[in-house]
């Protein structure tokens, strides 16, 4: 799985590209600006095809560890499958959706600057 | 124009307690789900594309209302948190609300319009603000680009929360008494203010009085009157001589013999009264059940094993005075044996079944008739555990003109008809009454009887002809 | 078509994940091409691909840690309406019916069955000759 | 359920009270006291604001009390029914049969004034 970065202003907006099932979801923990920084991060879903329960619940644990930190990771642009997941767990209470990356980003900078 | 629907879980909260079993967003108002009228309105503005969001469950509307395709527009879904506010909303679906001019309809809220008025040039040619709002709810008109803000003092449409039982029914009567011709409602309205969906049986003795609205699968009995003012849902049945007036049947409802339901709500068991939302359940199958979509289970194993054995005694009894007789009126040819093919139980596959009519002249007829030995070659269908030994009639795949069995809960092909044992004449619309009722009400045991029954009748027949 | 019956043995590695549901995904699509049914396809894949890609995960996932890992055997049955999956794993027994996840205190796990059970028709367990078996099957919607 | 005579209105009336549910469980138990309750006297006031839930059983067995009273030119009277009972007794079209009061002292009060309601 490629792990795609792009930066607006301080924002990093993390792309992960395929598949987040059992094989795939220790890359997302070992991935820096998600796991390690106390920086709010977008995750940007456009290009995940397909996600489980193991891909949920590392998204589920690196928002948890950065709320700790008093950062945040919303998600964007998730598609109708992924969604579905969301949707029978519930696990959509935990999060912000967007339904583009930009304007998260920027949504996520205006909201930092102003705390 | 495109729309965003913003419905907040805490503002339904009241539905999933009060009215068990229905999804909020498909709430029926006079037998339309909530959500397609606010679809209606949309597509009325002159939106091609909406979006759904809520900060609840979205699976149960998700399926019902599909891509949108049915009303020609684009339907999604989207997720929001409790604490969002407008703003937040805007920002979360900012790709879908870019370059275009959006409608907010926000809150669980009833939008009164008329589809006779063109809302779309209206709207385009609006300011941004705010165009109705209530206490629970708004519609705003929104651009991108613009920020002048103003609020419309001219209001083309009403807004009504739908925050509570009393609410939700006074404003189905209120739409069912004076404002039905403005909205698209489900049925076909031959007349106005009568609204009867697919499939409804109305008893010839049975009265319907104007404003009502029926849904699809229904059965009015002997006696019944329906409205003024009456909503029935679908999948319901009306036992005889009860009266519904000023009332809301939900879907999936029984309601009893001679019983008076006036001012009132009914979903399943559940007798609810609108003012102040006192409600009892019933525990008497006979007042109000709910009524199952198909019968399954150890019922089901009991029934089946009750018709088999009941069929083995059937044969055994049969089998010599079939043996004496049949031979006889096969060489006098009056004995006509050929097949027929009629659907199975599942209403898709299909069971090919001897059909044997004795021509009725002579003692001899007479008596096979008399003794159902026509049906013998069937008996052994119910061992084999393809047909029930009591039930509907088989229905002829062939009879496309007659409603499918699909659209019949609970048909089981049978020897015997219900019918037969009530003396109805088979096949008639009163028949596919006193069958329909059957299939839900009779246990296996009272199935033995209604066989003798039938039997006896068919004995009756002969010796009285 | 009808009672065909596909097998496909993987080693319980959960690196072999996306192939069991994958596979699982193509064999749902083929099942749909034979039953003539137009709509809801891609949800019907969607959910065997689910499901699947959950239930491999799951018995991979407590498979011993030796660097032979026992093999997991996924079947599909093209039955007359419905498509049955069923995952084979012979670890050690293991309750089938994990708490459902408080999704206010941000749980990690334990959302895996909920999926598969609210994906399917039927679900049921059962272990036999020191194998564990978890079977599920779907109708598509005939409309 | 258990009678007591009230004579404070100057006539001999019989209240009981119904408490809790009123299904086939127990209805046959009224069915058998009324009789007895009838060599007391002819009129009643059943003082429902304990009862919580009824069924058509229970329904029936009221019923069945008022036509005995009834047949001995007396009356049966029904005191602060609760609002679900009351919807059973709408539903079944029993209300038309009885005079139904708020409270206890009005039913008595009735039988001396005549007056129905």
């Amino acid at each position: 799985m490629i792990i795609k970065e792009t930066k607006l202003d301080n924002i990093t907006i993390v792309a992960p590209v395929g598949t987040l099932d059992a094989s795939t979801a220790s890359l997302l923990n070992e991935n820096k600006v998600l796991s390690e920084t106390s920086a709010t991060v977008v995750l940007d879903l456009s290009q995940v095809d397909f996600l489980d329960s193991s891909g949920l619940g590392a998204l589920v644990g690196i928002a948890r560890k950065k709320r700790e930190k008093k950062a945040d990771m919303v998600l964007t642009s998730m598609n109708d499958n992924v969604r579905k997941v969301f949707e029978i767990t519930q696990a959509f209470q935990l999060f912000d959706v967007y339904d583009d990356a930009r304007s998260a980003a920027e949504h996520c900078r205006t909201k930092t600057a102003s705390q | 124009m495109k729309t965003l629907l913003t419905i907040r879980e805490n503002s339904y909260a009241w539905v999933t307690s009060a009215l068990q079993g229905l999804a909020p967003l498909l709430l029926p108002i006079c037998n339309k789900p909530f959500v397609e009228f606010l679809v209606d309105f949309a597509v009325l503005a002159g939106s091609r594309e909406i979006r759904l969001l809520s900060d609840g469950p979205l699976q149960e509307v998700e399926q019902y209302c599909e891509d949108g395709s049915r009303w020609g527009v684009q339907m999604s879904y989207a997720h929001i948190k409790e604490s969002d506010d407008h703003q937040t909303i805007f920002e979360k679906n900012r790709r879908f609300c870019n370059d275009s001019k959006v409608m907010v309809i926000d809150g669980f809220v009833f939008v009164g319009y008329d589809k006779k008025n063109d809302y779309r040039d209206l709207f385009n040619s609006m300011p941004d603000g705010t165009v109705a709002s209530c206490t629970t709810g708004s519609i705003r008109l929104f651009t991108v680009s613009e920020s002048n803000m103003a609020n419309n003092d001219e209001t083309p449409v009403s807004l009504t929360p739908i925050d509570s039982v009393e609410s939700y029914y006074d404003l189905s009567m209120h739409i069912l008494r004076h404002e039905s011709s403005r909205y698209v409602l489900p049925g076909y309205g031959s007349e106005p203010d009568s609204y009867v969906g697919r499939n409804v049986t109305i008893s010839k003795s049975a009265e319907i009085i104007k404003p009502v609205s029926i849904g699809n699968n229904v059965q009015i009995l002997a006696g019944s009157v329906i409205g003024p003012d009456a909503v029935i849902g679908s999948n319901v049945i009306i036992d005889r001589k009860s009266r519904i007036t000023e009332s809301i049947v939900l879907d999936n409802t029984y309601i009893g013999e001679e019983l008076d339901v006036e001012h009132k709500m009914a979903n399943r068991n559940t007798l609810i009264s609108p003012q102040g939302a006192v409600s009892i359940a019933m525990e008497d199958p006979h007042l109000l059940t709910g009524i199952k979509d198909t019968a399954r289970g150890i019922g089901n194993l009991l029934r089946t094993i009750v018709h088999t054995l009941t069929a083995i005694v059937l044969i055994l009894l049969l089998v010599i005075p079939f043996i004496l007789i049949t031979p006889i009126l096969a060489v006098q040819g009056k004995w006509k044996s050929s097949r027929k093919t009629c659907y199975d139980h599942t209403c898709k596959g299909v069971i090919s079944l001897p059909d044997v009519s004795i021509e009725r002249s002579g003692p001899l007829s007479a008596i096979a008739f008399a003794l159902s030995l026509d049906r013998l070659p069937t008996l052994f269908r119910v061992v084999g555990g393809k047909l029930s030994l009591i039930g509907n009639a088989p229905i002829a795949a062939e009879e496309k003109n007659l409603s499918p069995p699909a659209a019949t809960p609970g048909y089981r092909p049978a020897v015997f008809s219900y019918a037969e044992a009530e003396n109805w004449p088979v096949g008639g619309s009163d028949a596919a009454i006193v069958e329909r009722f059957y299939a839900i009400h009779s246990n296996p045991l009272q199935d033995i009887g209604l066989t003798m029954k039938s039997l006896i009748n068919r004995f009756h027949d002969t010796t009285t002809a | 078509m009808k009672d065909s019956t596909i097998t496909l043995c993987l080693p319980g590695n959960i690196r072999f994940t996306r192939l069991a549901s994958l596979t699982a995904s193509k064999t749902a699509e083929l099942f749909l091409s034979s039953m003539k049914v137009s709509k809801g396809i891609d949800d019907f894949q969607h959910a065997f691909e689910l499901s699947v890609s959950e239930a491999f995960t799951n018995a991979a996932r407590y498979a011993s840690p030796s660097s032979h890992p026992q093999p997991v055997t996924i079947s599909f049955r093209f039955e007359e309406k419905q498509l049955t999956a069923s995952i084979t794993d012979s670890n050690p027994a293991f309750t089938i019916e994990p708490p459902a996840p408080d999704i206010e205190n941000y749980p990690e796990g334990g959302y895996g069955l909920l999926l598969i059970r609210s994906l399917m028709d039927t679900v049921s367990c059962r272990r036999e000759n020191n194998t564990n078996t978890i079977t599920m099957s779907k109708q598509p919607e005939i409309h | 359920m258990t009678l007591h005579l009230d004579t404070s209105t100057g006539k001999t009336i019989g209240v009981a009270r119904i408490e809790g549910r009123l299904d086939a469980t127990n209805s046959g138990i009224l069915l058998q006291k009324f009789p007895e309750w009838l060599e007391q006297t002819n009129d009643f006031v059943f003082d429902c604001s304990a009862l919580s839930f009824i069924d058509s059983s229970g329904l029936g067995a009221i019923v069945g009390c008022l036509r005995k009273a009834l047949e001995k030119n007396g009356d049966l009277r029904l005191a602060c029914l609760d609002p679900k009972v009351s919807m059973v007794f709408e539903l079944t079209k029993a209300k038309q049969l009885f005079s139904i009061y708020h409270d206890c002292h009005e039913a008595l009060d009735s039988f001396n004034t005549g007056k129905q309601q």
